[in-house]
């Protein structure tokens, strides 16, 4: 007989062991399956700098957290209930994350002298009694596994490889999730070599079987998380790479134009250019240049081209970048710029998460030379963000560059998947006739100041274009004073005019007026938000705004802060959207900064509220 | 211009047509006036349009060149021609894109741009205006300079061994490789018509005189004197002759394993003179590099021209062809582990 | 008999001509000259972007202008009080800054049918009778000067070349200046070509006797300008290319260590790497690289290796420089990036001044990458700033940018030779034991945060250093969350710990409190400085003060800025400076920008200090 | 430590001297193991000291080397290792400097820096680890992998024509190159030691099995089997032969105008066989590309070493020092025209 199941709201879960152990894929098929029963959830993957370190050192421990809940899920949780320590060095690791009474499961298979040594552990945690603080399961999953796949003829090294299914199955059994969609993938990834499918799901289920035994039933609980109520639609799991990629084919297909996406590899932007590689069927062409500089001048050689020129990087390549991003402001060609950050200066954390390159974004580069920052703020937000990207690149010329960081791009979250037809369309239209006194690229729109677009092959519209300094009457060079100032007071005009074509800015949480104004922007969105509720709950005045238009602000930004007594910016970084905001409103706002490449927790940011309101 | 070009839709198009009406801004006598003539004299032989016709240069004097061509035109940044060169091709293949770039734009700053361009073999036709000099920022040394060259950033002369383009370039793996020099009017048409019809990236090294800061610098090659026996004209299946009388050859010597001057006569046959065969590219790398010794001949004309099929951007723009359509975005969101939420 | 002699306490001239026509140096010996005669003074160069512009154009002109006086001199001049234009085109691209009733001197002999077409004159506006607001001189100086030279055999063109140095001779009559010293400079300049020098001294000579000629003294005038009061001392006159790259040498000398220069032509930072190029008698090396990148990686590789590593460029080369800053910050190894810049963005108006790279020097980075910088604000000012940038990289272990600009780097004034045994060393000095516990390379002085610095070839100190986080404690790499935290606060805080090692922020002119401070930085400090005292004497209660130390602020400019009712900042930017202030110290700083490639002009200022009070 | 090397300053060094107490973060079997090893071998024998030697890379998997060095090291940033090393030869030409590199850093994002390195001629020994893949970045393709590569950004499989680090070294002016490969520990130490022992740039390729993302794309090289008849062994002065019994060779074919693979007997004999000059430009670039047609060795040892007496930072130094104190900077500031104030 199986144990009590017990309902819960939520639950976190962390996956912790080596590099090789694959937990990534451990934590992946438990997120499937779980946003499969409906869960609303959000994922963590933290994995080491390198690709493979060395079995049983701490730096090679892999990492995967999820959050689930029949609630919404609005971060990856603060603390895991459960933490699954494959090794020593993953419990070394891990541990102090773990809730005081939380469950840990270890596989005491691994706990041989030579792995505590690694993992640093002078005596065996275990025996040494240390771990009393918790609801400590001890396992021999790697002898339980060899056991359950000893009939499938696997060497000694392969047959282990199965543990992560063992130990699949046994948090399958624990949250009562079923096993069929695993199997099935299995089966599927797989189907060359049927013995190993055999073998995994051997394992899954004998992990699953081990769970229900009787005996064990009364250290081992059993949960049941229902599912959320979500709005009806058809859902998918996405993580940040998949959506910002797929968000700006869809801006593209409204902007009818086709992407070409010119990148080079860094981490943790790749996956956006592997996801990209694989999207022919919708045009998508992708070049991996020599370097990001190379990019860049690609993407934007493409726009030239009469493309929707892409680009995208991470911190050190978007600095790069920055010459020729002022090349397109000035040029005043298309080109979105994603720069998934990660922890820094210089190459810094590359694995880890940072919201470090706010500066970058909005500064960074030679000259009077603005352009649009828009803020990603969730795996699933990537998707309408990148779509903004793209329609204020095409609709006012301009380089446009688009913020996700380290966190979003690999984490994963259920998503409802949009109906492609109720999105608005925002054609381009190419000047095809020089008109009347013969063609002058730099003839503006009136209401936005775009330029005239007219892409080569187009007869008689036949101009140059460059980096020096062009008449605004002629589009010629010109090294005329006052022209120069025309200039550039246009290009800053042009971009402030966006304020008045993006949605005024909104408080997602709290009322109009108050207290504290938490002001966030990006992927502490999660973080703030639940924070916000608890300090509601708690009677506090707060309210959260999330930020996703950083340049320019939406109009009503500065009037909305008026409304707060104070102003608590919580950021990833050592204060940068704080300058912006001091700068632009002469508001008061305060920095509340973290900058050790790991996202907020909640009661980190609660705490900062408290403190501000002496609560 | 609209009525223009549609008067002259079915007329051939004339040198002139090419030419903007902005102010040439290059000192008086320098070589690119030459470059940007015969530049103008070729195309409409070639039977191009001009809307089809993109000129994508860096930052130097070379890379005013857009400005005078009537045609598209992109003067980027230092450097980085290459880069959006090919992802212009990139975005309309059907566009004939010139490069146009210099010794520094292309070797110094740029090299690594210009390198992956080549060995990718983007279909671009890249020349590389050859000054030795820095011009636009006023006469520093560059990496084709002279050893010894006297520069406001080498008063005592410059240290640094300099670069090969050619030999640059067949190190990277270019598929099309030839020289010429500003002052050949009638040699230059030849090079580029070959560069244009050429299927994949065609690198040109021009040799040009910057008469402010490197005046001379190629007199021995151009000086109407001294070029019979400093310019090697090659051609494909032809021996390699040279001299006022055709009077002098280069031969090829297995002992030095390396190729000689010699003069014809006195048991030197015109059988033992090496012929040009530009698809070698051993043979290419040896005659890249006539010139560095004193007494040889430089050699112009098309060093080496290996077609190699489909170029780097039919490849890409094929298979994104013949995948398109196949899904729509709407079924790749789909694709994969659904629920649905009543 | 010569004209009566007038005396003034000031003077404007312009010098305007044909690229070829020898403008700059007919200003540098008129300047040289102006100097040797004990006036004060400050000049312009405006060459065009082309080398050599075609002949006549508007484009191709070159104009020179200088200020000098009885009186110190603190700009260029509004508005020139005599011009020179040798040809139609100067004639049209200058008139305009003329000051009515100024002198017009033009070159007759140029003013024929193609010159005027090509100038866009429809009709000759000396005849059109257009210039009737200007003491006009027509002279036939063509004609005059082939004349004077006609005993040279020098061929038309050759001759003509002495037009210069035949207007020069005129100039240096109308204000009663010495011919010896630019006879002496054209003996040794043409030694080798002795016809040469005979034929451009008699030019001058002619010039000059033209003036004496009594017919014309009616029209010509003829004016004095006595010695300015200075400190007594050895005078010279310097640009802020020689004054900047002096300081570079000075300042290694202070700390002991050698330079190595690294850098990459371009306009208008090149002269740096041509003086230090012919300073190799001091041990500066210089290395012209193939690009800004690699040349900044020289500067830090020479630096890592024991030297002072120092780098230069302008706006778009220090954007390409970025991701290598970012390094230095992180290994905190010193570096001086001097950027001289221009006109923006992109490739701009390279030969244009202006001061729109202050974002990019404190902001445009990945990461949250904090240095220190330091603004230069006039040619003389350049040597006693670029020591200072030197002392922070080497006091503080970190790349220090130091900003001056195109307007700075050309312009010349006079100099006052600093005596350099006066100067306090800052001597560096290399870890060369590696201590009891072996050696860490970020061990840090508890008082400046700097690490310890030991160079390859110390025995013993064998250590690894690079761009991923650091642990504080042994330098080793590390992923720590806590750890990339403390790393990040103490790189702040080193840098902002500077504003203590620094001198207070003083009040150039003006009270310490009133109702308007000026706040400057970098070459606006003439036109400031002018205005004000311009203001003051209108009676406002109006102050200067003048930021040198842009990041971080001295520490007592926040309470200094408090005595004020309003801040207004005047900065050849759309608002850059302005940021900083508001996010700092959350103050009302109003920006007042120029962005048109040309300084400000005195009275630009002037009306914005009225306006602002109203006056 | 500080102990430790007081005490061992008379002993020689041993190759635990060279490794650092940091855990190497390869992934088990990778190939940089063995180059690694081989390399805190080969300096103790070389007779260097630790303090004067120093190991700069770039960025990836192969740039993790200095981290294992127990001598001076900096991991810089993505292909600027050259520029950086460049800079302290220039601060200290005492110093034996190695820079470590990878395909992509090297010759991706790097190789303009390690185009200007090798002309120059800087003194720098480049030891670039070729696994024709981006290990750290998790196995996108590079410039050196094969056409076809499937990566994940060429799923379909790579487009772009490849690079050949040799060709494109020696194309670049470079005075020294050689080629080695991770599995060959007694091959290795040989080629380190003659780069070691080259005045000038000196550039290796090794070849270098990553055997998560790219596993035996060098197996037919490697794999013992298949080895004697796919490597070529160098020797200066000698015949080019290899094959298990040394029954093959390598000749020129005039007529081709190519190197050609022959069997030994039926006529050919060992004087038609191509023997080997290090210093011959063009034998070099025709031996570097052995290997890309079926059939073919790959040349592995000194395929290039042709000194050029002084040095870049010699050249450069010398005349600072040849300079130096000449003037003193007050000197400097007080020539020209001055005048007095009293
Ligand atoms: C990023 C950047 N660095 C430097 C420069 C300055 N710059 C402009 S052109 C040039 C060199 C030009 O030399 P080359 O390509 O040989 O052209 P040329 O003028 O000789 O035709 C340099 C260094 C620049 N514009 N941008
Ligand atoms: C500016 C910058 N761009 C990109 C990266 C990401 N990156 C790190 S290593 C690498 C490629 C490494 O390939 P290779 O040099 O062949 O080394 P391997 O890992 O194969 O040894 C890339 C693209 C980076 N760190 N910095
Ligand atoms: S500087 Fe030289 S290359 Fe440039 S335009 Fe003048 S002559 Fe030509
Ligand atoms: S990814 Fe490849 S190159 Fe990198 S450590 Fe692993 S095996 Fe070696
Ligand atoms: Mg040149
Ligand atoms: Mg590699």
């Amino acid at each position: 007989m199986s144990a009590e199941i017990q309902h819960l709201e939520s639950a976190v879960v962390r996956f912790a062991g080596d590099s090789g152990d694959g937990m990534q894929l451990t934590g992946g098929r438990f997120t499937a399956t779980t946003a499969l029963s409906g869960n609303d959830l959000a994922t963590f993957p933290d994995f080491p700098a390198e690709i493979r370190a060395p079995v049983g050192t701490t730096f090679g421990v892999s990492a995967f957290q999820i959050n689930f809940g029949a609630k919404a899920i609005m971060t990856v949780g603060d603390r895991p209930d459960v933490l699954v320590a494959m090794n020593p060095a993953a419990l070394k690791t891990n541990l102090g994350d773990l809730r005081s009474g939380g469950v840990l499961v270890v596989d005491t298979g691994t706990f041989n002298p030579r792995n505590l040594q690694k993992a640093g552990y002078d005596a065996d945690p275990i025996e040494a009694g240390t771990l009393k603080d918790y609801q400590l399961i001890e396992i021999d999953i790697s002898k339980l596994t060899l056991e359950a796949v000893k009939d499938f003829g696997l060497g000694n090294k392969e047959a282990l490889r199965c543990k992560n299914m063992w130990t699949l199955g046994l948090m399958l059994w624990m949250f009562s999730r079923k096993r069929e969609p695993v199997t099935n993938w299995l089966q599927k990834k797989f189907s060359k070599a049927p013995t190993l499918a055999d073998a995994n799901i051997a394992a899954l289920n004998a992990g699953h079987a081990f769970g229900e035994t009787a005996e064990l039933s009364a250290t081992l609980k059993r949960y049941q998380i229902d599912a959320v109520k979500s709005e009806p639609g058809l859902y998918r799991t996405v993580t940040g790479s998949q959506a910002i990629s797929w968000g700006i084919v869809a801006g593209a297909e409204l902007a009818g134009l086709n992407v070409m996406f010119g990148s080079y590899p860094i981490t943790p932007a790749s996956p956006v250019l592997h996801t990209l590689s694989g999207m022919k069927e919708l045009g998508v062409v992708t070049f991996q240049a020599e370097d990001e500089i190379a990019a860049v001048c690609a993407a934007l050689g493409a726009s030239y081209g009469g493309a929707l020129g892409v680009t995208s990087s991470s911190g050190p390549g978007i600095a790069l970048k920055g010459e020729a991003i002022g090349l397109a402001i000035s040029t005043e060609l298309p080109l979105v710029i994603i720069n998934s950050q990660r922890g820094g200066p210089s190459t810094g954390l590359p694995t880890k998460t940072e919201q470090s390159d706010l500066y970058q974004a909005i500064y960074g580069r030679n000259g009077d030379a603005p352009l649009p920052v828009v803020a990603t703020s969730s795996p699933g937000d990537c998707f309408d963000a990148a779509i903004e990207a793209c329609r204020l690149a095409v609709k006012y010329m301009t380089p446009v560059m688009l913020l996700t960081d380290g966190f979003i791009a690999n984490a994963a979250e259920p998503w409802k998947i949009p109906d492609l037809s109720t999105y608005a369309p925002f054609k381009v239209q190419f000047v095809t006739e020089p008109g009347e006194a013969g063609f002058n690229p730099f003839k503006r729109d009136e209401k936005t100041l775009a330029r005239n677009w007219a892409i080569p092959g187009t007869p008689g519209c036949e101009h140059r274009i460059g980096g020096i300094e062009k008449s605004f009457a002629t589009g010629h060079i010109s090294y005329d004073p006052a022209n120069h100032q025309k200039m550039t007071d246009t290009r800053a005009n042009k971009i402030a005019g966006i304020a008045n074509d993006i949605p005024a800015q909104t408080i997602d949480q709290g009322e109009a007026t108050g207290d504290l104004l938490v002001v966030g922007w990006g992927s502490t969105y999660g973080p703030i938000s639940e924070a916000v509720r608890c300090a509601l709950a708690e009677g506090l005045k707060v309210s959260h705004a999330h930020i996703r238009y950083l340049n320019p602000f939406p109009a009503n930004l500065g009037d909305l802060m008026k409304g707060f007594k104070q102003i608590m910016v919580p950021e990833m970084n050592h204060g940068q959207l704080k300058t912006v905001l001091r700068d632009t409103y002469l508001v008061d706002a305060k920095p509340f900064t973290k900058v050790s490449g790991q996202p907020f927790k909640i009661v980190e940011i609660l705490d900062g509220i408290r403190a501000m309101l002496g609560a | 211009m609209n009525d223009m070009s549609a008067a002259k839709m079915n007329e051939p198009l004339k040198p002139a047509d090419f030419a903007t009406d902005q102010e040439v801004r290059w000192c008086p006598g320098c070589g690119d006036y030459a470059i940007l003539k015969c530049m103008q004299r070729t195309l409409p032989d070639l039977g191009v349009t001009r809307e089809n016709t993109v000129f994508v240069s860096g930052i130097g004097c070379s890379s005013r060149f857009p400005y005078y061509m009537n045609t598209y035109g992109f003067h980027t940044i230092h450097g980085r021609a290459p880069a959006i060169a090919t992802g212009l091709k990139l975005a309309n293949n059907d566009l004939d894109v010139w490069v146009v770039t210099g010794d520094g734009d292309g070797l110094s700053i740029g090299g690594n741009h210009l390198m992956h361009a080549l060995r990718r073999n983007v279909d671009l036709k890249i020349l590389l205006f050859n000054n030795k000099i820095y011009g636009l920022t006023k006469g520093q040394y560059s990496p084709t300079s002279d050893v010894g060259t006297r520069s406001p950033s080498t008063p005592d002369g410059s240290l640094d061994p300099s670069l090969d383009p050619i030999s640059f370039a067949l190190g990277a793996n270019a598929p099309f490789v030839a020289r010429t020099v500003d002052t050949a009017q009638k040699h230059m048409p030849i090079v580029f018509t070959r560069a244009h019809q050429f299927k994949g990236t065609a690198f040109v090294e021009i040799l040009q005189n910057c008469i402010v800061y490197n005046d001379d610098v190629w007199a021995k090659v151009t000086d109407k004197a001294s070029a019979p026996d400093h310019q090697l004209h090659l051609e494909h299946g032809k021996p390699m002759l040279f001299g006022k009388d055709n009077e002098k050859g280069i031969r090829f010597n297995p002992a030095t394993f390396s190729l000689e001057v010699v003069t014809l006569g006195n048991g030197v046959d015109l059988e033992h003179i090496q012929v040009h065969d530009e698809t070698s590219l051993p043979l290419a790398q040896m005659v890249a590099r006539l010139g560095h010794k004193e007494g040889e001949p430089v050699a112009m004309g098309v060093i080496y021209a290996a077609p190699r099929g489909e170029t780097y951007t039919e490849a890409v723009l094929g298979r994104v062809a013949s995948a398109k359509g196949r899904r729509s975005l709407q079924d790749i969101m789909k694709a994969g582990e659904t629920w649905v939420v009543e």
